[in-house]
């Protein structure tokens, strides 16, 4: 199970990767660093996973008594929590820059800005 | 000496309140930020004053009053002294040289230059490899706000700069994390001197974790193939901007980069 | 072509990085020395029954304060670049009303909306959620608001200010930590309470809540600055 | 691991690659956002299978739905520049 998830999201970094540095449009950049950022999160909790044990909440059902045979890795969901969010802080960051290069140069295509050296 | 904690917290208190300040009350704004940046550099001067003049041992600061392995640590020592003291002022001195270009963009911008300076000195306290890719990310959207402090007539280049520098912080924020995770894996424990301990490098799927942090935080070092764009953001960003971004993240970098190297066992 | 050609030839490098790195991973049977720690520790130290929001809110405390500051970093530097446009242009042109359907329909969900993502941040240490889930709900119910009636101007001011009252308190719980109980952001400085009581936990609730608040207020600013702008 | 949820991951992770090589390769912008949307959700439902509430519903409410709009508002305001 755990190498299935992990799989799929190696995949989709690939697909994200691939997609934000081959195309030319800034919106379509965007789209693909979002994906690539739900595969880093998908391969981060692919990694905690033991298969057979249930989740970290202590109830009824997860005594405290049996809870370190019962339960899988809680630290990497943490760490996954941060990274989402900054995920979303990094991508609402890079839409504002799209809208004011678009008022700046009417277009969205990357090549357009060709006085930088890249 | 005041704990090396409160860099950290009084940078944080103080770009909040700054929130708080009305939009024609700048100059206060203006005066909070100075206080701010000055304490900072006061508290890591008295450090390196203990250190350098009476030879204190480096101390460790515990948060969340847990042990090391299983919470967050700081370590304030010579080196850390000395380093935290440059970022701070130079973080001090931009803002002085920064002050017409400040006051016109009001407190938001002022915040953001408090936290770019504290993610720094973030940077070379912590003792956490998490904590040192939630800093890394601190700077690098910091960095991104800060290239805005240009000025008006040459904005579309400033924003085409700081957009590619986004995308490429974001391609080393996908190694890094992938890189600190797979090291927790292996070695069982997030915190730097924790791992120093095993040789776990050598061990199963531990020398390719480390070499992808080791990668990522190269790659931040913006050294010669990447360095298109980072010359882009020095020409059309504001002077003083450029000091903090080549000075105070580069040292900060390569602080980090020390600390990587002790994970991978080199001693 | 020869650009695409060099991207997926570091692509397939990093594929293969990738597929090394999956077939030498093998899950391990019990949990390392952190987690069984925090599985163990959790209940008596922390007394939050999500071990993830104990982790997340005392264990690894400064994270998740460094998390909430990249949020407002985003929402200063999203009200930075947008508000300098802004002022040039004095009469946004009209957009065209919201439907009927719309308007009644948000008026009825907004409040329950709101209802769901304050239960979420207050429960964030007895059952799965919290602060950023809460916050991210509480968001999306001024969202509803915003689509209802795109004209009704969000005084940005109040936005900002609710933001740095829930950062200057959380600081100040933060800073309370290290002289009333363990250290900076030690949870410890109320009473832990019996485990899965509303008020047990120490002070995780309490922060919990704000960072919900402060999360909720930043996205609610990002979006109020996104809507305050002109189609292009 | 009983057969069922094995068989409902494997269809998800499926779906989730169609999906983001949708995200990529879309004939137009919206269809693109929709498909990174789509990633979004089914990520959110594996990671409910895979034990981890919180990260679900982080996922579902900050993935799929703020990022989602955030993406749709901007390219409202960026029509123009959308073929090019």
């Amino acid at each position: 199970m755990a190498y299935v998830v992990m799989a799929t999201g190696f995949c989709l970094i690939l697909i994200g990767l691939y997609g934000s540095l081959s195309n030319r449009n800034l919106m379509r950049m965007i789209v693909a660093f979002t994906v690539a950022d739900t595969g880093v999160n998908l391969v981060i909790v692919a990694v905690g996973y033991m298969s057979g044990r249930t989740a970290p909440i202590l109830d009824a059902a997860v005594p405290v008594a049996e809870a370190a045979a019962r339960i899988i890795d809680p630290v990497p969901q943490a760490l996954v929590l941060t990274a989402i969010v900054i995920g979303v802080g990094v991508t609402a960051l890079m839409l504002a820059y799209v809208y004011k290069l678009y008022e700046a140069k009417r277009t969205l295509d990357i090549g357009k800005f060709t006085e930088l050296k890249w | 000496m005041v704990s090396a904690l409160y860099i950290i917290a009084v940078a944080m208190a103080a770009a909040f309140f700054l929130g708080l300040l009305k939009d024609d009350k700048r100059g206060l704004a203006f005066i909070v930020t100075l206080a701010t940046l000055a304490f900072m550099s006061w508290v890591s001067a008295g450090w390196l004053w203990a250190f350098v003049a009476n030879a204190a041992q480096p101390v460790e600061i515990f948060t969340a009053g847990a042990q090391p392995p299983f919470a967050i640590n700081l370590r304030m020592g010579l080196a850390e002294a000395a380093l935290t003291l440059l970022i701070n002022l130079t973080g001090l001195l931009s803002a002085i040289y920064l002050k017409d270009t400040l006051l016109r963009l009001g407190h938001r911008a002022m915040a953001v230059l408090i936290i770019a300076t504290m993610a720094l000195c973030g940077i070379i306290l912590t003792r956490d490899i998490f904590n040192l890719f939630v800093f890394f990310e601190l700077t690098a959207i910091a960095t991104g706000g800060l290239i805005l402090l240009a000025d008006e007539n040459d904005n579309a280049r400033a924003l085409s700069a700081g957009f590619k520098y986004l995308i490429v912080s974001q391609v080393i924020s996908v190694f890094l994390l992938l890189g600190i995770l797979f090291a927790y894996h292996v070695t069982g424990t997030l915190n730097i001197d924790g791992m120093n301990g095993t040789q776990w490098a050598l061990l199963n799927g531990g020398a390719i974790a480390f070499f992808m942090m080791f990668i990522a935080v190269i790659a931040e070092l913006k050294p010669f193939p990447a360095n298109g764009w980072a010359l882009d953001i020095y020409e059309s960003a504001h002077p003083a901007f450029s000091a903090i971004f080549s000075a105070a993240s580069s040292a900060a970098t390569i602080f980090a980069l020390d600390k990587l190297l002790l994970v991978g066992g080199a001693d | 072509m020869i650009k695409r050609f060099a991207i997926l030839v570091m692509l397939l490098a990093v594929a293969a990085v990738f597929a090394t790195l999956t077939l030498s991973y093998q899950p391990d049977a019990e949990l390392n020395q952190t987690a069984r720690y925090y599985a163990e520790r959790t209940a008596s130290e922390v007394g939050s029954a999500n071990i993830v929001t104990a982790i997340v809110v005392t264990y690894r405390g400064l994270d998740t304060l460094g998390e909430v500051t990249v949020l407002f970093l985003a929402s200063s530097i999203v009200g930075l670049l947008l508000a300098r446009g802004r002022n040039a242009k004095l009469n946004p042109a009209k957009p065209l009303p919201a439907s009927e359907l719309l308007v009644t329909g948000s008026r009825l969900l907004t409040p329950l909306v709101m209802l769901l993502g304050v239960y979420v941040f207050v429960n964030g240490h007895l059952t799965p959620g919290g602060g950023f889930q809460g916050g991210s709900i509480l968001a999306s119910g001024v969202l509803l608001m915003l689509l209802a009636d795109p004209l009704k101007h969000f005084s940005h001011h109040l936005i900002s200010a609710l933001e740095s009252i829930a950062g200057l308190f959380y600081v100040a719980i933060g800073v309370l930590g290290i002289f009333l109980a363990g250290g900076f952001l030690d949870n410890r400085i109320l009473p832990i309470g019996e485990l899965g009581a509303l008020f047990s936990a120490g002070a995780i609730p309490l922060i919990y809540s704000l960072i919900g608040l402060k999360v909720g207020a930043e996205f609610s600013s990002i979006l109020a600055n996104l809507s305050a702008t002109e189609e292009l | 691991m009983s057969q069922l949820t094995t068989i409902v991951t494997v269809v998800l992770c499926i779906t989730m690659i169609v999906a983001a090589l949708m995200a990529i390769r879309g004939q137009s912008v919206p269809i693109a956002i929709l498909a990174a949307g789509l990633v979004s959700l089914s990520a959110s439902v594996v990671f409910l299978v895979v034990a981890s509430p919180d990260v679900a519903m982080t996922e579902a409410a900050i993935g799929s739905g703020l990022t989602t709009f955030l993406l749709f508002f901007v390219l409202a305001r960026v029509r123009g520049g959308e073929n090019d």
